[in-house]
C-alpha cells in the first residue's frame, strides 16, 4: 500500500459489533504535524475509528498503517505500535492505584527506561502544560472530572509519541482550560506531531484541525478543512452543526 | 533382583513399618518414646538377628504400601491375617492373637448377639472387627465407624455410642477413663490371628520369619510381651 | 515389581463408592448452600458500620479459619453429645462443614464487597434505593461475580475437607475407601478408583457452578465473557 | 495407654509444628510461584495453553491432596522413581497450591476492569509491566481474603503429609491422643497451636489489604 | 431557617478535603422551576457543591434545605431526600451488570414499588426523549460515551423528582444532542421541576439558565440571570468566558 507519506491512513476499513456495522468502509490519511478532527453524532462510530488506529478494535475488512506499523496485520508488534501512537481515552482511565505524578512517569520508566528524576521533572512539565502542577500527589479519585482529564491527557504527552489520538479531551474542561489545551495541541502540531481528534465541541475544532472528518451512519460523510464547518455542503452536517444549508 | 532377606543382611539393618498411633500395640510412652507390643516384639526380632532398628513410621492406610514399595522390610502392626489380605501380601506364622469382642456399657443388659439388635456399636473403621461386623448382614446390627481407636472410645465416653467391637484390652480401658461409663466386654467376636506382614515373592525371608515367631512362642518371649500390653495370655493352642 | 494392580477387585464394591459419593456430594451441596448464605450475611456483617456486629463476624471468621477442622467437628460432635445432645453424624457433618465454609466464604464475600466501585453504591443511594435494595441490586450479584472463581474453587475444596467427617463416623467417600483399603489391602487401587470419583465429582460441581454462572450472571453471558 | 498430658507431648508437639511450619512455607513459595504460572497460562491468549491448564486446574482440584501425596511418594515408587518423602510431600503440595491459587488469582486478575487493561497497553508497557505495575496491584485488595484463607487452609492440610511418614502437628496430636484418649485436652492444645499459627497471617494480610490497593479517601468524581 | 418558598437553598456552606478548602461560604436559592446553573473553572468546586446538596458530602459548616429537607441535619432522612432529588453524576455511573432498561426501571421498581410493565414503558419514553431507544437492551459497556451519558440523564429522570441535579450532563454529547437535551430540560422545567445544573458549555447556559452562579476559589464570585454570562462584570469571569471587561 503506498500512503503518500501520511503518517495515518486506513482504507476501507470495515468494522462490526454483532449486527451493528459502526464503520462500513472509511478512509483517510493524514499527514505529519496535521491535527485531523473526527466529529459526528453520539453513536456514529468515532471512538471505534480512534481506537481502531490503535488496534483496541480489529477491524473485519481493510487497512490501517499508523507510523509505518501494518496496524490491521494479525502479527504486528503492538508494543512498537503503542510506543509511536499515544492514545487518551474518552474515559480517561487512570490508574487508581497510583499518584498523578506515578501515573505519569510510570510508562517513561518502564518503556524508555528514563531515570526516575528525569522523568519527574517531566511530569511536572507535562502537568504545568494543563494546568495541574499542584496535584502531583492526588489520587485520580481526589480530582475533579477535568482533573482527571488533563491528568489523562498529561500521561500520554509524557510518552512523547509520534501520533496522538484524543478522545474527546476538552469534555470536561471549562472554555478557559479547553483553550489552553489548544494551545499546548498547537504547540505540539507546530513540533510535528501528528494528532486525531475527535471531539463534539465545534470550537474546538475550527480552531485546530487541518482536516475535518465528519461521520454518519459508518461513513465518512464529508470531509475537508476546517471551513466545512462553517459553510457544510451536505444537510446532515448542516444539521449536526446546527446551520441552515 | 535381589533376595530381601539379604538385601536385610547386608544392610545390617531392618526397617519395620509400625503405626505408633494404635495402642496397645503402637504407641508412645510418657516420654514419647516408642512402645506397645508390636513395638517390643519389633525390637526383639532386631536383637535376636542381631540388625539395627529402624521404625518406618506409618498409618493404617500406609502400612502395606510401604512394604510393597520397598520403603520398608516388614510390617509389624495388628496385621490380622483374612484370605483377602493374604491375596495382596505374604503373612508370617501369627506372632499374636486378639480377642476382639463387643463392650457395652456394665448398665446394658446384653448376652448375646439378638440384643445387640437396634444399638449403635462404634467401631474402627476397617479393622477387623469392623469387617467381622459388616459381614454379620443378618444381625441388623448399626455401626457407626471411627478412623481410630481414641475416637471409638471418644464416642463411648461422650455417649454417642453404647456398644464398641474393639479388643477387650481397650473395652476395659473405658471405665478407667470415665468412671461413671463403666464398659465390659459382652459378646466374643472371634479371635484374630495377628502376623507379620512381608510382600509378596520373599519366600526365603517368610520362612526365616516362621522360624523366630516359633521359637519365641515357644521360649515364651511373645507370650510375656503380650502380657505386658493386653494384660492376657496368648491362647494356649499358640504357644505350642 | 511385585505390585499388581487389581481393580476388579475394588471395583465389585461400587455399590459402597457410590453411597460414599453420593453422601459427599449431598455434604457438599447443603455445606455450599448454606455456607453460601452465611458468607453472605457475614460479609454484610463485617461491613457493617456497627462495631458489634462486625467485631461478631470477625471473631467468627478469624476463630473457624485458623483452627482445624477436624477439632471443630470434634468439638460438635462429641462435645454436644457430653452435654447429652445427640445428633446424627450426618446433621453433624453438615452443620461443621457450613460454619467452616461460611468464615471462608465471609472474607472472599467480604472482598467482592469492597471491590464495587463507590459511584455504584453513590448512584444507587443517589436514586434512594434502601440499603437493604442496594445491597441486593448493586453490591451482591456484581461483588459476587467478582470473586466467583475463588469461590468456587473454595466450595471444591470443601467438597473434599469434607473428607474429614469420616472421623466422626459419616460415610462419606474417603470413609468408604479406608474402610475398603483395610479390607482389602488394595491402597493404590483404592485411592486411584477414589480420585477419579472426587475429580468427577468436582467437575459435577464446577458444572454447577458454571451453569450457575450463566443464570445469576446474564450480562456475561450475552457478552461472551467467561467467568 | 493413659497418662497424662507432660512437657514431653508439648515437646512433641512443638517438633510437629516445626514440620508443619516448613512444611507450609515449602508449599506457599513453591505453590506460589507455580500459581502465578498458572493463573497467568488461563489468561493466555494461546487457546490450546489456556484449555490444557484448564484441564490441570481442573483435575488437580478434583484430587484430594491425600491422593495426590500418596500416589507421589507410592505411586511413583511403584513404578521405578523413588523420591524421599520431603520431596513426594514438596511436590504434591505445590501442585495443589497451583491449581488452587492460580485459580484464585486468576478470577481477581480477570475482575480488573477491561479499561485499565487498555490503558496500560496504550502505553506500551510491555506485559510484564503491565501485570506488575497496574493489573496486580489492583486485583491484589480483591485477591488477598481468598489467598489468605487458602493459605490457612494449606497450613492445616499439611497434616496430609503424615501418609508419607511426617510426623507434623496434627499427626503428633493424633498420636499423642491415641496414646492418652484425651481428644478434647489434646485437640484443643492443637487447635490452639495452629490458631498460633494462622492468626499471624490473617492479620498480616489485613494490613496488606489496608495498604495496597486504593486509598481510602472518599472519591470525587469516578 | 425562612427559605421564601426556595426549593433549594444554601445558607454559608464551607467544606474542606483535607487542609484544601473547596467551599468557602457558598449561599444561594433555586425557586420552583427555575433552572440554576454553576460555572467555574475546573476544580473550583461545582461537583462538590452540587454532591453536597444531595449530601454525598458532608458538609463542614451552614445549612442546606432541599425541598423542605434539611441536608445539613445529620439525622436527616436520606432516602425521603433522595426521592425528591435526582442527581446524574459527572461520571454517569451506570450499573455495568444491568441492560440500560433495567439499569433505568430498578428504582421505579424497588422505590415507587411501579408495575414492572408500567416502568418498562416509562423506561422507553425516557430513553426517547434522550434519543437512546434502540439501545433498551445494551449493557454500559457497550454504549459509546455520549449513549452512556444520556442513559445515564434518563435514569434519573424516570424517578420524577422534584429537584435534578445534572453534573456535566452534556459534556460527552454533540451539538445536535445537546440542543435535544437542552429541550427536554425546558420541558421539565415548565413542568415546574427545579433543577441545578453544572455545566461548562456556555452555550447551553446561556440557553437555559433563569440563574448563573460563577464559582471562583470557593467562593460565588458572580451571579445574576444568564445575561451575566454575556456581560460579565467581574473580571474573573470576564476570563472565564473569554471576553474582554
Ligand atoms: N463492545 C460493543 N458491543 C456492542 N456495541 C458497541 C460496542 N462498543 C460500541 N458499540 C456501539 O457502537 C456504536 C459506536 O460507538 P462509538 O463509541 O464509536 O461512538 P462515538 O461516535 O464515539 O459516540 P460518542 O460521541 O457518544 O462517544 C455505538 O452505537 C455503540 O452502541
Ligand atoms: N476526596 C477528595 N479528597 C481531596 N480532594 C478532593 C476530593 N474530592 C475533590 N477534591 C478536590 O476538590 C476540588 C474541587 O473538586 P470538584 O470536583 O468539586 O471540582 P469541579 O468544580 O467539579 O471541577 P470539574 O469541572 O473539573 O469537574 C478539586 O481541586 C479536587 O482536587
Ligand atoms: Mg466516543
Ligand atoms: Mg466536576
Amino acid at each position: 500500500m503506498d500512503t503518500n507519506g501520511a503518517v495515518v491512513s486506513a482504507r476501507d476499513v470495515h468494522k462490526s459489533f454483532g449486527p451493528l456495522k459502526v464503520l462500513d468502509g472509511i478512509d483517510f490519511e493524514v499527514q505529519r504535524g496535521e491535527v485531523m478532527v473526527i466529529i459526528g453524532r453520539s453513536g456514529s462510530g468515532k471512538s471505534t475509528a480512534l481506537r481502531c488506529l490503535d488496534r483496541f478494535e480489529t477491524i473485519d475488512e481493510g487497512e490501517i498503517i499508523v507510523c509505518g506499523h501494518h496496524v490491521s496485520d494479525p502479527n504486528i508488534d503492538l508494543r512498537a505500535l503503542r510506543q509511536d501512537v499515544g492514545i487518551v481515552f474518552q474515559s480517561y482511565n487512570l490508574f487508581p492505584h497510583l499518584t498523578v505524578e506515578e501515573n505519569i512517569i510510570l510508562a517513561p520508566c518502564s518503556v524508555k527506561r528514563a531515570s526516575k528524576t528525569a522523568a519527574k521533572e517531566q511530569a511536572k512539565r507535562v502537568l504545568a502544560q494543563v494546568g495541574l502542577e499542584e496535584k502531583l500527589h492526588y489520587y485520580p479519585e481526589q480530582l475533579s472530572g477535568g482533573q482527571q482529564q488533563r491528568a489523562a491527557i498529561a500521561r500520554s504527552l509524557a510518552m512523547q509519541p509520534k501520533v496522538m489520538l484524543f478522545d474527546e479531551v476538552t469534555s470536561a474542561l471549562d472554555p478557559e482550560l479547553t483553550g489552553e489545551v489548544l494551545k499546548v495541541i498547537e504547540a505540539l502540531a507546530a513540533d510535528g506531531m501528528t494528532m486525531v481528534m475527535v471531539t463534539h465541541e465545534m470550537g474546538f475544532a475550527k480552531g485546530i484541525a487541518d482536516q475535518v472528518l465528519f461521520m454518519h451512519r459508518g461513513k465518512v460523510h464529508e470531509s475537508g478543512p476546517a471551513t466545512i464547518l462553517t459553510s457544510p455542503t451536505t444537510p446532515e452536517l448542516a444539521q449536526f452543526v446546527g446551520k441552515e444549508l | 533382583r535381589a533376595d530381601l532377606l539379604d538385601d536385610i543382611m547386608a544392610a545390617k539393618k531392618i526397617r519395620i513399618a509400625t503405626d505408633l498411633a494404635i495402642p496397645p500395640s503402637g504407641m508412645m510412652d510418657g516420654s514419647m518414646k516408642p512402645t506397645g507390643s508390636d513395638v517390643e516384639t519389633a525390637q526383639l526380632l532386631a536383637k535376636d538377628w542381631g540388625l539395627e532398628l529402624e521404625f518406618i513410621q506409618t498409618t493404617g492406610a500406609t502400612r502395606i504400601p510401604n512394604v510393597q514399595t520397598n520403603k520398608a522390610d516388614i510390617i509389624i502392626s495388628t496385621l490380622s491375617v483374612t484370605p483377602e489380605r493374604a491375596k495382596v501380601i505374604d503373612f508370617s506364622k501369627p506372632y499374636a492373637a486378639l480377642q476382639s469382642v463387643v463392650g457395652c456399657l456394665k448398665a446394658v443388659q446384653v448376652k448375646d448377639w439378638p440384643d445387640l439388635k437396634g444399638k449403635t456399636i462404634a467401631v474402627s473403621r476397617g479393622t477387623t472387627q469392623d469387617t467381622a461386623l459388616t459381614n454379620m448382614k443378618d444381625r441388623e446390627l448399626t455401626l457407626a465407624r471411627f478412623d481410630d481407636d481414641a475416637t471409638m472410645v471418644t464416642a463411648a465416653v461422650s455417649g454417642q455410642a453404647d456398644c464398641m467391637a474393639t479388643s477387650a484390652t481397650i473395652v476395659n480401658q473405658v471405665g478407667v477413663k470415665n468412671p461413671a461409663r463403666p464398659f465390659e466386654p459382652k459378646v466374643l467376636i472371634t479371635t484374630f490371628d495377628l502376623a507379620i506382614g512381608i510382600r509378596k515373592g520373599e519366600p526365603r525371608l517368610v520362612e526365616k520369619l516362621n522360624e523366630w515367631v516359633s521359637a519365641n512362642l515357644k521360649n515364651g518371649k511373645l507370650n510375656e510381651i503380650y502380657k505386658k500390653f493386653h494384660g492376657s495370655e496368648l491362647p494356649a493352642a499358640m504357644l505350642q | 515389581m511385585n505390585l499388581i494392580l487389581d481393580f476388579p477387585a475394588i471395583l465389585e464394591r461400587w455399590p459402597l463408592f457410590l453411597d460414599g459419593a453420593w453422601l459427599t456430594l449431598q455434604l457438599a451441596l447443603i455445606a455450599t448452600l448454606l455456607g453460601g448464605v452465611i458468607g453472605v450475611v457475614g460479609a454484610m456483617g463485617r461491613r457493617s458500620s456497627n462495631a458489634v456486629l462486625s467485631r461478631i463476624c470477625t471473631i467468627y471468621v478469624e476463630g473457624i479459619r485458623n483452627t482445624p477442622l477436624l477439632v471443630q467437628i470434634f468439638l460438635v460432635y462429641f462435645g454436644l453429645a457430653s452435654l447429652g445432645l445427640k445428633f446424627s453424624a450426618f446433621t453433624v457433618a453438615a452443620a461443621a462443614l457450613t460454619i467452616n465454609v461460611g468464615a471462608y466464604t465471609t472474607e472472599i464475600i467480604r472482598a467482592g464487597f469492597d471491590a464495587v466501585p463507590r459511584g455504584q453504591i453513590e448512584a444507587a443511594e443517589g436514586l434512594a434505593l434502601s440499603r437493604a435494595q442496594i445491597y441486593w441490586n448493586v453490591i451482591l450479584w456484581p461483588g459476587i461475580e467478582k470473586v466467583y472463581p475463588a469461590l468456587t474453587s473454595q466450595f471444591v475444596l470443601l467438597m473434599l475437607a469434607s473428607s474429614v467427617t469420616s472421623q466422626i463416623s459419616a460415610e462419606e467417600l474417603t470413609a468408604v475407601a479406608n474402610y475398603v483399603q483395610s479390607d482389602t489391602y488394595r491402597a493404590f487401587e483404592t485411592y486411584i478408583l477414589v480420585a477419579i470419583v472426587y475429580v468427577i465429582l468436582s467437575l459435577i460441581m464446577r458444572a454447577g457452578f458454571w451453569a450457575l454462572g450463566l443464570v445469576i450472571f446474564p450480562r456475561r453471558r450475552r457478552l461472551g465473557t467467561p467467568l | 495407654m493413659g497418662g497424662s498430658l507432660n512437657a514431653n507431648h508439648l515437646l512433641f508437639l512443638g517438633h510437629g509444628a516445626l514440620w508443619t511450619i516448613g512444611l507450609s512455607l515449602i508449599a506457599f513459595a513453591g505453590g506460589g510461584i507455580a500459581a502465578f504460572i498458572i493463573a497467568l497460562c488461563r489468561i493466555s491468549p494461546n487457546r490450546a495453553v489456556r484449555i490444557v491448564t484448564a484441564g490441570y486446574v481442573q483435575l488437580i482440584q478434583g484430587t484430594p491432596l491425600l491422593v495426590i501425596m500418596f500416589l507421589s511418594y507410592f505411586g511413583l515408587s511403584a513404578i521405578g522413581f523413588s523420591i524421599s518423602p520431603l520431596a513426594a510431600a514438596g511436590a504434591s503440595l505445590t501442585v495443589y497450591v497451583s491449581a488452587y491459587l492460580g485459580e484464585i488469582w486468576r478470577g481477581c486478575i480477570q475482575a480488573v476492569p477491561k479499561p485499565q487493561w487498555e490503558a496500560a497497553e496504550g502505553l506500551a508497557l510491555t506485559k510484564a509491566e503491565r501485570m506488575t505495575k497496574v493489573i496486580l496491584p489492583q486485583a491484589i485488595r480483591i485477591a488477598t481474603p481468598p489467598t489468605v484463607g487458602f493459605m490457612v487452609q494449606i497450613i492445616k492440610n499439611t497434616s496430609l503429609a503424615s501418609v508419607v511418614g511426617f510426623v507434623e502437628l496434627a499427626r503428633a496430636g493424633q498420636i499423642i491422643n491415641n496414646s492418652l484418649f484425651e481428644p478434647f485436652l489434646t485437640y484443643s492444645v492443637i487447635a490452639v497451636i495452629y490458631f498460633a499459627l494462622c492468626y499471624p497471617i490473617s492479620r498480616l494480610s489485613r494490613r496488606l489489604e489496608r495498604r495496597s490497593g486504593l486509598p481510602r479517601i472518599k472519591p470525587v468524581t469516578a
